[in-house]
Order: structure tokens, then C-alpha cells, then sequence
């Protein structure tokens, strides 16, 4: 009557598929969300599927993923960022004043945003973890706190409330193209920041799935306590996850400066909350622990495919915003429609 | 330094007892208003099992915290190793190896078990930004560890929030046993094992003692703390009620004083049918 | 403002304190209620009145701001009411407490019957108007209008206005203007989706310019035309990239009427006669796009 | 040495003062926080104590605070609304509509949109609790497609983006004495808003505190399985919340709506955030199982005296946003500070 | 209907044992790919301690939140007081007067003591609008429970997360024994518990199980089972090895069962020092 422990194939575990163990992962979901939004916009527009408009719909997406990837590791890790769409004027608002009104060279100016964007990221980092406030509330505070310098400063600068001839700014178009420019791929005008997306995907997905502070930021996101209790470095881990978010504010940022090449003092307000909602289609919990960098990823695909299909689709623009929410409430019925299916559980 | 010529009432010649690795006098501990622990000293040496006994409530969870430094002592001085110290962070004493079981397991429901197994310690491969975590060798790791307590798990890879009870209580103490380098510290570890299972454990501790580590053991059940005992710290209401060697009581006279006296007689008739 | 003060205190008429409250229906950061404000406090500045500015598109609010405006007892108020129903009883309020009231920019039409004493301004739906008519003469047939606020009254009345006299088809197309990238995008995806846009409208300056960009990304012929001037919309102007764009001269909007309370108070003048003063329209084109242009570097324009 | 069980003080707990213990509410920080703003601005600006200026930032706190308090039982019991903003806008526009547009009876107009909101709320609640999706992401649905419908159907149905009129609907006058009514008390003017906010304050303490139904919202905020395990009826407590703050929603529409007799389609978008600001700088977690209706009565007091204030110390509004931030930032950190003086855990 | 006619093979004779209270006949539960547990048969009737015993994983706590309501069986047939029945939720239980204590509990670690005691069966006074709860006599009743069960708690209105672990479990299990009105379920209820609080809920077992209820009862210590237990369910790796009548085993029989046998004698030596 011995325990017949490890006696080959366990009579307790249900066979399952090889297919299905491949597709349990968190952002299988949004990934049949996707295509069915991406066939459903083929079929029914005609521009949708044009060379010039896939590279529409993949820009607006680029945009959106890659602070929709920043924004899922910081979510993972169990924190907000709310002015992370602030940041994204911030950043452009810097560099706009100090090239155009105080004249500094264009490189030492990204620089410079870069370095305010870290910092305002490691604050934020920093006051959460001392005070133990909601990151929530705290972001939030910096976000007005952004919104209100960004309009102020740059007015009482500028004189005006937007950033005016960047484009005459020496040394404007060798950053371009880093930031502003495009080469043709497949008839398509790819745009640079639709490959600083993908790459930033990888690498996320890198660094959550095969590296320690991948591993951390599972950890700090799903049991603080029991994480600090076996060793993890808390502190370094969230301070690091709050400086990427900023991180990638600036450089949405410039991609947006770079890109249009003016910045208005409202830039990026009432953003931040289309980045979470990425994150949270990509398959991300709001509780935090569990997510994907490719599932958000994915979530701003989706999000930038719906927002320009409707506009091929030449619907009544009035009707935008329910169109939108229809969408999204669709896509999130289907990801976890596809996930029940698929046995990923949470 | 000899820390026996400092500690107020030595009970066994300094000459007889290892050198303390970890060592407390006169430590307490205050939640807000709540005086959860007082005035406790005591010591665990190398290849010593320092068991902590005590009623619900009396402060033992709070006595291992403060070891494994996820709490900070309000009063009195803590030695690891001979030094004085005050853990800010429960990675300083890991880092001087000392481990725990918490008695609230402290793993990570969403993350998969070998993750958990190897959370904080993770193995690595490669060098430099090609280094990247050794997944298979980490799997197979958890996978031999558990199987070892004669938990035969079928998914390594299914979040440990899905374990049953004494599956997941398992993991936390595999884990222990296979970081601790000096000091182990098991809150109630066989709580929720069976049988079986706490015998592998009982087993292991006796083990680690052989290979001259140091461990504390909490546990309610005298007959699990009495085979594997060398000194018995005795806690009530957040003081200690002293700190015996094995040659000084019986396991009857430490059932009988950690359960109040002789209510326990009592009770086997009441359980009888009337 | 406060050196005329010290000063001469005592004697002239000018030293006479005087606070003017301000309270639009703009929201923070709008460009053109931005330049409003600059003309309202350079007017201060330069006639030694204190002015205070608030706005908030929502009604609610906005009467919650005058009331608060009321409640400090300035020497006068000035009101852009976008729907004057919803500020009515704070503008009366305001009134009925022996505050001279003037209405800027929208809310002609209420103006005198709420009780205040005059008009500074030229509403949206004339602007609208006036910009239709100006695109009529280049002939287009299909116009997108850029709305960058869902909802805004004052953009959804400029749009009104085109339609009504340009002679073409003319739809709305909401864009964020938080995220002009975002804008551009979206004004590509419209001229992909329907090849016979032949113009688009835009009622602010960043949006322009991004329009602008939007237009040669997607190889369209349309014609370009905007709201309000900015240093960049000149360029555009001046460089053919754009028709015209429509001066509606925000900076009188907020300059004159604080002149009127001002003198007003200190020389008992009442300006306007109960007529409505008409800031605009103006037109910047080709041929006066140089002028305006360093005026618009100052955001004064 | 048996245990002296019971026996008198018990020497493990220290003496805590009475005072101490009355003080150890969650909404103790946010009464201290409230008090400091009040006097920073009674003695920074000269209007703010003035009658006049008091009962303008009193309605400014009522309208956010009726909103705050339905949205912090929501948030006790473990839910977020975020369509709780454009709710306001919905019902005051569907009453606008039908009585300019259609000539219905006004008094059947109010129930008419009472109705609309209710189910609005009870369908938020049926989807978040039979597809398990978390609320923040069912509810940011539900906001989109009320403003895009907010918007599409008020300029398809009247033409334009705000109900005009509205003044003339008989019954108005009527109507009026409940919602846009004002009395004078103490040489104040005090809406009627103000007193809805006060009654509905004091009505959502009796009930969390000293109900078997408010005992549920916390169970079900703190911990959902162990409520269910031990029987309180998860689907009808959240399915009360959401509805409750629909009808909270409903009830300052129907305020807005009669006090400046005009509603515009865009109302109310934005506003949920503010909710839930002032809800947590009232002391509720954003987690759940925490919190007070008093706390978030006073968080919305904290916000409409500074708005207010900020307006009467004639700061340039550009700054607002800054403001708003570091005073956001301010009350939470002396909320904090207090109640951990005071031994308030969590 | 005689449920005992049913049952395939009957161990004692229908007339000898009480009618069932509860009565599981080839149940099982999947959860996902994992099964937990299949084809389980078992019973307790009024005046009768089921005793579920069985390795970590065996299923114990599955089987048992089936009969509570908690999950629903995959497989097989529930029968609650003779009739048919499939739990959607265990309010649906608790109304029958089936209670329980879950390994984890099923507290609200925010709430107060007092709250959580009464949770769900919350005490009220006054009628129509003006009803509101006792909060007076919860207060002193919860106190009173928990004095009765040797637990002496500074303060009712303390936070139950701040309680220690065997605090916690006394709240638990004190609720469940005053709001179980025909059936109690225990899943390892002393596990966290000290020797004395121990043995007050054995006696709570025999009190209960005299006064007519049925008692379904879930340890890996054979020593609390053996003497209050009148049947014996064995499971193993989610499979029923079993349903024995105390007549039917003795201790020893049933520790081996429950550990595997002969290792346990092994053990013994290897805990000695070398
Ligand atoms: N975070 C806390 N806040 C307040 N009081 C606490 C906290 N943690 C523990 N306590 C109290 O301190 C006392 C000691 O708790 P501790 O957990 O150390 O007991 P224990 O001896 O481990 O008990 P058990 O055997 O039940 O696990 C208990 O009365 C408990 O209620
Ligand atoms: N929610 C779940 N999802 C997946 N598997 C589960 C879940 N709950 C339990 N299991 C698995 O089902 C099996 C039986 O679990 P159960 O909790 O019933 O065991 P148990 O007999 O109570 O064990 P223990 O003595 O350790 O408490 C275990 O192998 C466990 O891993
Ligand atoms: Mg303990
Ligand atoms: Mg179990």
C-alpha cells in the first residue's frame, strides 16, 4: 500500500495538447482579439489593407505600445503611473524651449529632457515606497503637477502655449532621423517608430520571461511582502520600473516632436489611461503579477487599428467614443473568451 | 569576543555550548500599542536545534521575525554571528545565510512554483546582457527538491496558489533547507503536512544539525520537538518562561507546560461517548 | 500694474485700483482663449488694473467661477458665455450686485437681455461663416473639418458656420489634440479613406500644422485652411502650404473690454452704446501673412 | 503557572488615551487635512470666509462630494466606476431631450432617466460579475460609449451639442425647488445641492457602519472568496453598489441640470477621477475593504475648497493644475502622517 | 427513500448507523486539467464524526468544499438531508445548518474580529429602517466564544489580519461551531492551534457530535482523530482507499495507512544523533 510516487505518466493530469500548452500564455487572448479586429476592419474598409494604411494604423499603435509596454512592467510590478502621458509633453515641451527660445544644441537638449524625465520617475518611485501612498494618488498628483508646469512655464517662456519653428532648430534634421523619420518597406512608409516599438517589445519580453529582475518584477507585482521577505531588492525594482515608464515618456516624447515637429503645452493629457487600457486588453492584471509585454503590445495594436479603422470606415465621427468602448468591451469579452478556452487562468 | 560571559544566566558552561551564531537578549517587539513580545534572550549554535514553544498568540512568529530580519526589534540587541546587528531587510540575513519558513509561507500565488523555489536566488547563465536566467536546470532543481519530501508534483510551471495546503507549506521549506547555508528557521513548518511529509521534514532538521548548521524550530506538537530539540525556549503571553537543554526536562514535563497543566486529562475523558 | 499706484496714488484718476475679473468658457492651455488672456492682462499692465482670468467649458463650473469671481467684489466682469443658458443666473447675479458685466466672444445674442452692457467680439458661427465663404472661392466640393475637443460648442459652431456657406459637403472629424501625432494620423486616415477631400479646415494652430504634414504623407491635393495664426501658421501661409487662415483677433477680445471696465470706472465712460464691438473677422493670406507674422511670434496674435 | 486568562488589564496591551481611540477613524487624516486647507485659505485670500465665498466652495464640495460618497461605498466593496462621470451628463441630457424635444412631463422625464441610470448600473454590475473582467476596464467601457452616445444622439436629436430651452419646460419652477433651489442661512445663499450632500453622507455612514448590508460591502471589498465561503451574497451587494452609484450619478445630473437649466453633451467627462480622488484622499483603499463615506466627504470638501481657493487667492490659472497637484499630494501626505500618529492602520 | 440501499456496499447494517445527513456517492472534481479527486463515496449522520484522512494533496479540502457549497462536483451525486442537491453557493449550505472552517479560513483580513465572527449571520435589532445591527451583544458574544476556547483576545475590534495565525483559526472555528446548526465541517482545524487550544476544539467535536450533529473532520495528526472519530475516509492521490469503522482499525493501522508505512520506524533512528 506504497505510494507509487513518480510511476511514469501521472494518472492525475488530464492529457493535454501540445498546441494548447503553447497557447497558454497571457496574451493569446489579445492576440484572436486582434485579428478578428484586423480582419473585421480588411474586409469591411477598403483603405484598411493598403500599404499606406497599415502604416497608418501600425504608427498610431507604435505610439500608444510602446509606453503601453513601459506602463505593463510597471503594472506587473504592482504600480500606476498616471503621469506617464504627461510626460510625453514634458519631455517635448524641454527640448522645444531650450533649442528654440534659449538656443542650446539640439543633442544636449535630449539629454536633458531625459535626464528630467528620469528624475521626475525616480520621485515618484521614491515617494511611493517611502510614504507607502497608493502609486495611484502619488502619479496623479504629478501628473497635475506636470500638466500645470508644462501650460505655465512654457507660456510664461514662450509667450505662447505651443512650441513654435522646431523645424528651423539647427541640428533638427539629423535627430529626425532617429526619431521623425521613415523608410519604405513592402510599398509601406514604415515610420522609425513602429521599429523602436518592436524592438522595446523584445526586449521587455526579454528581460520579464528570462532575467532575474524579470523575475523580480513578477514577484514585487504579485506578494510585496513575501518578496521582500525572500530577498528581492523592492526598492531598486519598483525605482527601475518607474524611471523605464519615464523613460519611455521621453522618447514617445521626441518621437512626437520629432514627428510633427511642434509640442503644445496639453500634450499627451488623458493619454495615460489609454496606455493602461493596452495593458489591461494585452492581458495585464490591474492588481498586478501577472501581464505580458507582448500582450500590451498587442492591446495597443488593437487600440490603434480600431481608432484609425473607424476613421476608414467613415463612420459618423460622433459616434467615436461608443464605437471605441464597443471595441473594447469586445476585445475584452474575446480575450477572455480565448483564455477560459485555453485554460490560462486569472 | 565571548558572548557567554555577557549573557546573564548561562546555562550550560561556556566551554560545553558552540559558539552562538545567532543570539538575542533581552529583545521585544511592539505592533502599535500591542506589546507582542518582551525581555526574551536566547541563542541557537552550530549544529543546535533551538526549539520554540509556546501557546497561540505568545509571540513566537514575532521571536523568528525579528531573526530572519522582516521585523526590527523595539528593545534589546540582536548578534548574528557575534556582531551586533539590526536587519533593515530580510536579504541582509539572508545574505549572511540565514533562511525561513514563514508560517505564512511567503510565496507568490500567481507565479509559477519554480519561480517561487528560486525567487531572490535566482541561477543564472550566460555573461554580461546575455546573462539570463537557467530555466531548465532551475525546473528540474524544484522538480528533485520536492520530490525529495515525497511531494510529487505534476507541473512545476502551475502558479503555487493552486497547491493544496501542505503541497505549497512543502515548497517554502525545500527552498529553505536548500538556501539556508547557516541558519535555518522553520515557523510551524509541519502545520499542514501530513504524516508522511513531516517526518521529512523532521528528518531534514535533524540532517541540517548533523551538517553543523543552526536551526529554530517552532512547532505546537511536543512529539515533533522533542526528538530533534537541544534547547527549548518556552514563550507566554510575550515573555519568556525560560530557555531549558534537553537533559533538564521530559517531553511530559514540556507537553505539560505548554499546554497549562492538567487540563489535558481532563479532556480524555471528555472526549470518551458518554 | 502696481507702479502706476505708488506713484500718484492720490491724484490722478489712472491710480484709481481697479480688479476685473475674467471668466471664459476656455479651457487651460487652449491656444486661442490663451491669447485672450494675454490681451486681457497686457490691457492691466498697461492701464494699472489688476486682472484676474479663470475659465471652464463646463457650465456648471464656469457659473461656480463667477460666482467666485463675485464673491471678491471686483470693479467689473467680463463673460464669454459658449451657452448662455448655463451661466445666465451668475451673469444676473452678477448684475443684480451692481458689477458692470461686458460679454465677450460668444453670447451676442443674450448679451443685453442678461443685462450686460456690451458685446466684444464676433461669434463662432460668423467666423464659420466667413471662412466658408473664403473656401467657396477656391472652389472646393468636400471639406473635412478638424473638431480636436468632442463636444466643444465654439469648434462645433465654427464648423456650423462653414457649412453654411461654403456650398459643399462638409463633415467633422474628431481628433485628440492632446496627441497630435496621434492627429496627424488620423487626418491621413481620413484623406486615404476618401480621395475626393479636396480641403481641410482646422480650428487650431497645432493641428494645422499637423494637418499640414498629414496632407503631403498622404499625396493629397486638398487645400489647407485654419482658425487662429501662430508663428507656424504664417509660415505655412507664406510658404503656400495653406489658403488662409482665419484672424478672429482673440488678443481685442480680451484687450478692449478690459479698456472699457477700466475707464468705465475711473472716467464713468460707457463704451458700446449697447451696440456689440466686433473684433474680426480678419483673414491672414499671402499678402499680409509677413505682416502678422511677428506679431504672432509674440503670441499676440 | 497556569495562564491567568481574563485576568483584569491585560499588561500586554499599552494604555491607549479615550481621545486617541475616538480618533482612530480612517477619516480622521482627511478631518485634519480638510481643517488645514481651510485655514491656509481663510487667511490667505479675503473672500474664502466671506458668506458669499463660503457657499460658493460649499456647492463646489456638494456636487463632487454626493459623487464621492456613492463612489467610495463602490470602492469599499472592491469595484471602480468609471463611467460614474459621463452618467451625470446621460441623465441630465435624456431629461433635456425629452422635455424640450418630445414635451414629455418633466416629473416622468426624472424617472424616466432614473431608470436609464439604474440599468445602466445593473448591467456595469452583471457584466463585471458574470465575466469576472475587472470593473476598471467594464466601467472605462461603459464611460466610452455613453459619451460617444452622449454626444451623437444629443446633436442628432436637438442639432447641437447642448440642450437650450430648458428654463421653459413647464414644471421647470417645480422641479427646481428640490434640485437647483437655493435658501438663505447664517447671510449664506445655500444650494439645496449642499443639503442632498450632507443627508446622503450621513445616510451612507448608517449603512456601512451599522447595517448588515454595509458589513457585506466591506466583507466583499476585503475579501471575496471568504465572503462568499461564508455566505453573504457577493452578486446582489456589488449589484446594489453599482446601481447606487448610478443613481448617485442620476441625482447630480438632475442637480447641474436644474441649477443652470442647460446641460451640455460633454458633461460630466472627466469627473470620475476626481471621485476617486477624493474618495481615497478620504482614506479609502483603492484595493478595497477600507474606507468611509464621511472620509470621502471631506475628501471632496478638501477639493472644492481648493479649487475654490485657488480661484480666490487669484493665482494665474495656468497654475491651477500645479496647485492642485501639490495640495492633492499635501492632503494625502498629512492624511498619512495623521493617522499613523494615531495608530490608524492601512 | 433509504439511502443506505443505495450505497453499493453498505459496511454496517442500515438499521445500526443513523440516517446520513450528508452523502457523497462517486463524486469527483477537475479542476481545469488537474483532477483532484474521483469516484469518492462517504457519509455522516447525526451524532457521527467523519474522519477524512490522507497525504498533502490526497484531495481532503476539495472533497470537502464540495460538500460546503464551495465548488461543485464534476462528477458523481450530493445528497443533503436525502434529497439531491448541487450547491451553487454556500449560503445555500449554511441554510441548511451546514457550516464550516476552510483551511485558509475564509476571513476578511480588514475587518474587525467582531465583524468577521458574525459575517454573513450578522445580529440586528430594531425593525423596518431603524434595523441595524447588535453591535453590543456581537461584540460580548465573540468574546465570549473565544474566552470558551482559551483564546483571551485584547480586543475584538482589532483588524483579524493583525491576529496570529492560531488567533485566527480559533475565530474560525469557534464561528463555525456556533453557527452550525446540523452538520460542521473542519478542514484541519488545529493545524496552527497550540496543545491546549487543541484540545478545547476536540472536546468542541465530542460536545457536538453528542448533542445530534454531524461532524466531518479533515488532520494529519492520527492522535486528534482516533479519539473522536467514528469513521475513517482514506484518500490517497484523489481516490478512495476506503471508509473504515472504528471497529474496523486501530491507531496503529491507520497511522501507517496514513504515512506509507514501515518508513516511520526508519525515521525514528535517523533523528537521533549520530
Ligand atoms: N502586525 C501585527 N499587528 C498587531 N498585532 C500583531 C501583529 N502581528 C502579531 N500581532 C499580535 O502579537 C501577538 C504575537 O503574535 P505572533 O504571531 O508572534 O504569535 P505566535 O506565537 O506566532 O502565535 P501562533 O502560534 O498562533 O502562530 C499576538 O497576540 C498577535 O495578535
Ligand atoms: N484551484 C485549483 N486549481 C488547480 N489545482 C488545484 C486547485 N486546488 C487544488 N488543486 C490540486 O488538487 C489536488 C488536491 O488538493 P486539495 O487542496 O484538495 O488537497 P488536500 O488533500 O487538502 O491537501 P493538504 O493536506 O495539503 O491540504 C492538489 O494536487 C492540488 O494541487
Ligand atoms: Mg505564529
Ligand atoms: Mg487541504
Amino acid at each position: 500500500m506504497t505510494v507509487a510516487v513518480g510511476a511514469g505518466i501521472d494518472e492525475r493530469k488530464k492529457r493535454a495538447h501540445p498546441l494548447l500548452t503553447l497557447v497558454r500564455r497571457p496574451e493569446i487572448g489579445a492576440l484572436v482579439a486582434a485579428l478578428a479586429i484586423f480582419l473585421f476592419f480588411s474586409v469591411s474598409t477598403q483603405a484598411f489593407l493598403t500599404p499606406a494604411g497599415i502604416s497608418t494604423w501600425l504608427y498610431s499603435a507604435s505610439l500608444f505600445g510602446i509606453m503601453a509596454v513601459a506602463v505593463a512592467l510597471l503594472m506587473i510590478g504592482g504600480e500606476f503611473d498616471l503621469s506617464a502621458g504627461a510626460m510625453t509633453g514634458t519631455t517635448g515641451l524641454i527640448v522645444g524651449v531650450v533649442t528654440t527660445q534659449w538656443g542650446l544644441n539640439i543633442w544636449l537638449a535630449l539629454v536633458l529632457a531625459l535626464a528630467v524625465a528620469l528624475s521626475i520617475g525616480a520621485g515618484n518611485a521614491w515617494v511611493v515606497m517611502k510614504t507607502g501612498l497608493p502609486s495611484f494618488i502619488v502619479t496623479l498628483a504629478t501628473f497635475f503637477i506636470l500638466q500645470g508646469c508644462n501650460l505655465a512655464l512654457t507660456k510664461l517662456i514662450t509667450g505662447s502655449v505651443a512650441i513654435q519653428g522646431m523645424g528651423a532648430v539647427s541640428g533638427f534634421d539629423q535627430v529626425k532621423v532617429f526619431f521623425g523619420s521613415s523608410f519604405p518597406l513592402l510599398g509601406m512608409d514604415v515610420k522609425i517608430s513602429i521599429v523602436w516599438w518592436i524592438a522595446l517589445t523584445a526586449l521587455a519580453t526579454w528581460v520579464l520571461l528570462r532575467t532575474r529582475p524579470g523575475n523580480w518584477i513578477f514577484a514585487v507585482g504579485g506578494q510585496v511582502t513575501s518578496s521582500r521577505q525572500v530577498g528581492v531588492p523592492v526598492f531598486k525594482v519598483k525605482l527601475g520600473l518607474f524611471m523605464t515608464t519615464a523613460g519611455a515618456g521621453w522618447l514617445v516624447g521626441m518621437l512626437q516632436l520629432f514627428d510633427v515637429s511642434t509640442v503644445q503645452a496639453t500634450t499627451g493629457v488623458g493619454q495615460e489611461f489609454i496606455y493602461i487600457i493596452c495593458a489591461v486588453v494585452g492581458g495585464c492584471l490591474l492588481t498586478g503579477g501577472y501581464g505580458s509585454a507582448i500582450g500590451a503590445a498587442l492591446g495597443a495594436l488593437i487600440y490603434g487599428m480600431t481608432l484609425q479603422g473607424i476613421v476608414f470606415a467613415q463612420w459618423d465621427n460622433n459616434w467615436l467614443k461608443a464605437f471605441l468602448g464597443g471595441m473594447l468591451l469586445l476585445a475584452v469579452l474575446v480575450n477572455l473568451l480565448v483564455r477560459r478556452q485555453s485554460g490560462v487562468r486569472a | 569576543m565571548t558572548p557567554g560571559s555577557i549573557r546573564p544566566e548561562p546555562i550550560l558552561p561556556a566551554a560545553i555550548r558552540p559558539e552562538p551564531l545567532l543570539e538575542v537578549q533581552g529583545v521585544g517587539k511592539t505592533y502599535g500599542s500591542v506589546r507582542a513580545l518582551a525581555g526574551v534572550s536566547a541563542s541557537v549554535g552550530a549544529g543546535e536545534v533551538l526549539c520554540v514553544l509556546g501557546d497561540n498568540g505568545a509571540g513566537k512568529s514575532t521571536f523568528i521575525k525579528i531573526l530572519s530580519g522582516t521585523h526590527q526589534h523595539s528593545e534589546g540587541t540582536l548578534l548574528a554571528f557575534g556582531v551586533e546587528r539590526r536587519f533593515a531587510h530580510p536579504r541582509e540575513a539572508l545574505d549572511l545565510g540565514i533562511a525561513a519558513v514563514y508560517q505564512d509561507l511567503a510565496v507568490v500565488p500567481l507565479m509559477p512554483v519554480w519561480r517561487n523555489f528560486f525567487l531572490g536566488s535566482e541561477v543564472t547563465r550566460g555573461r554580461g546582457p546575455l546573462r539570463r536566467l537557467d530555466v531548465a536546470s532551475m525546473r528540474a532543481t524544484t522538480k528533485h527538491e520536492l520530490g525529495r519530501m515525497g511531494i510529487d508534483l505534476r507541473d512545476v510551471d502551475r502558479p503555487i496558489g493552486t497547491l493544496s495546503g501542505g503541497e505549497r507549506q512543502s515548497v517554502a521549506i525545500a527552498r529553505a533547507v536548500y538556501f539556508g547555508a547557516k541558519v535555518v528557521i522553520l515557523d510551524e513548518p509541519t502545520s499542514a503536512l501530513g504524516v508522511k511529509q513531516a517526518g521529512v521534514v523532521l528528518s531534514y532538521i535533524a540532517r541540517a544539525r548533523d551538517r553543523g548548521l543552526g536551526v529554530v524550530f517552532i512547532t505546537h506538537n511536543p512529539h515533533h520537538a522533542y526528538p530533534v530539540g537541544d534547547r527549548f525556549l518556552l514563550l507566554q503571553r510575550g515573555t519568556s518562561m525560560g530557555d531549558f537543554a534537553k537533559s533538564e526536562i521530559t517531553i511530559e514535563e514540556m507537553t505539560a507546560l505548554m499546554a497549562g497543566g492538567a487540563e489535558l486529562e481532563a479532556l480524555a475523558h471528555e472526549l470518551e461517548r458518554p | 500694474g502696481c507702479t502706476a499706484t505708488e506713484s500718484g496714488a492720490d491724484t490722478a484718476a489712472a491710480g484709481e485700483k481697479v480688479t476685473i475679473a475674467v471668466v471664459t468658457h476656455g479651457t487651460a492651455g487652449d491656444s486661442f482663449w490663451d491669447v485672450v488672456k494675454s490681451g486681457a492682462e497686457q490691457a492691466g499692465t498697461d492701464l494699472g488694473a489688476t486682472v484676474t482670468y479663470q475659465g471652464d467649458g463646463d457650465p456648471v463650473k464656469q457659473s461656480q467661477l463667477i460666482e467666485a469671481a463675485i464673491a471678491a467684489q471686483p470693479d467689473g466682469l467680463i463673460v464669454s458665455m459658449a451657452n448662455p443658458d448655463g451661466v445666465k443666473s451668475a451673469v444676473e447675479k452678477a448684475v443684480a450686485a451692481g458689477i458692470p458685466v461686458i460679454t465677450i466672444n460668444s453670447g451676442l445674442e443674450k448679451s443685453l437681455e442678461f443685462g450686460a452692457q456690451t458685446h466684444v467680439g464676433q461669434s463662432e458661427f460668423i467666423a464659420g461663416q466667413g471662412a466658408g465663404e473664403q473656401l467657396a472661392a477656391a472652389n472646393v466640393t468636400n471639406v473635412i473639418c478638424i473638431i480636436h475637443e468632442a463636444g466643444n460648442s465654439g469648434l462645433e459652431e465654427r464648423c456650423k458656420g462653414t457649412a453654411d456657406t461654403v456650398g459643399a459637403t462638409v463633415s467633422n472629424v474628431q481628433v485628440d489634440v492632446a496627441n497630435l501625432a496621434d492627429a496627424q494620423n488620423t487626418i491621413k486616415s481620413k484623406l486615404l479613406a476618401d480621395p475626393s477631400i479636396d480641403a481641410v479646415l482646422t480650428l487650431q494652430t497645432g493641428v494645422a500644422v499637423a494637418a499640414s504634414q498629414a496632407i503631403d504623407e498622404a499625396k493629397s491635393p486638398a487645400a489647407l485652411a485654419t482658425f487662429d495664426v501662430s508663428a507656424d501658421v504664417t509660415r505655412l501661409i507664406q510658404g503656400g502650404k495653406m489658403l488662409f487662415a482665419v484672424d478672429q483677433q482673440p488678443y481685442s477680445q480680451g484687450y478692449l473690454p478690459v479698456t472699457f471696465l477700466t475707464l468705465q470706472k475711473r472716467n464713468g465712460d460707457v463704451v458700446g452704446g449697447g451696440l456689440p464691438v466686433y473684433s474680426g473677422p480678419g483673414f491672414v493670406t499671402k499678402e499680409n501673412a509677413a505682416q502678422v507674422a511677428k506679431f504672432a511670434e509674440n503670441g499676440t496674435r
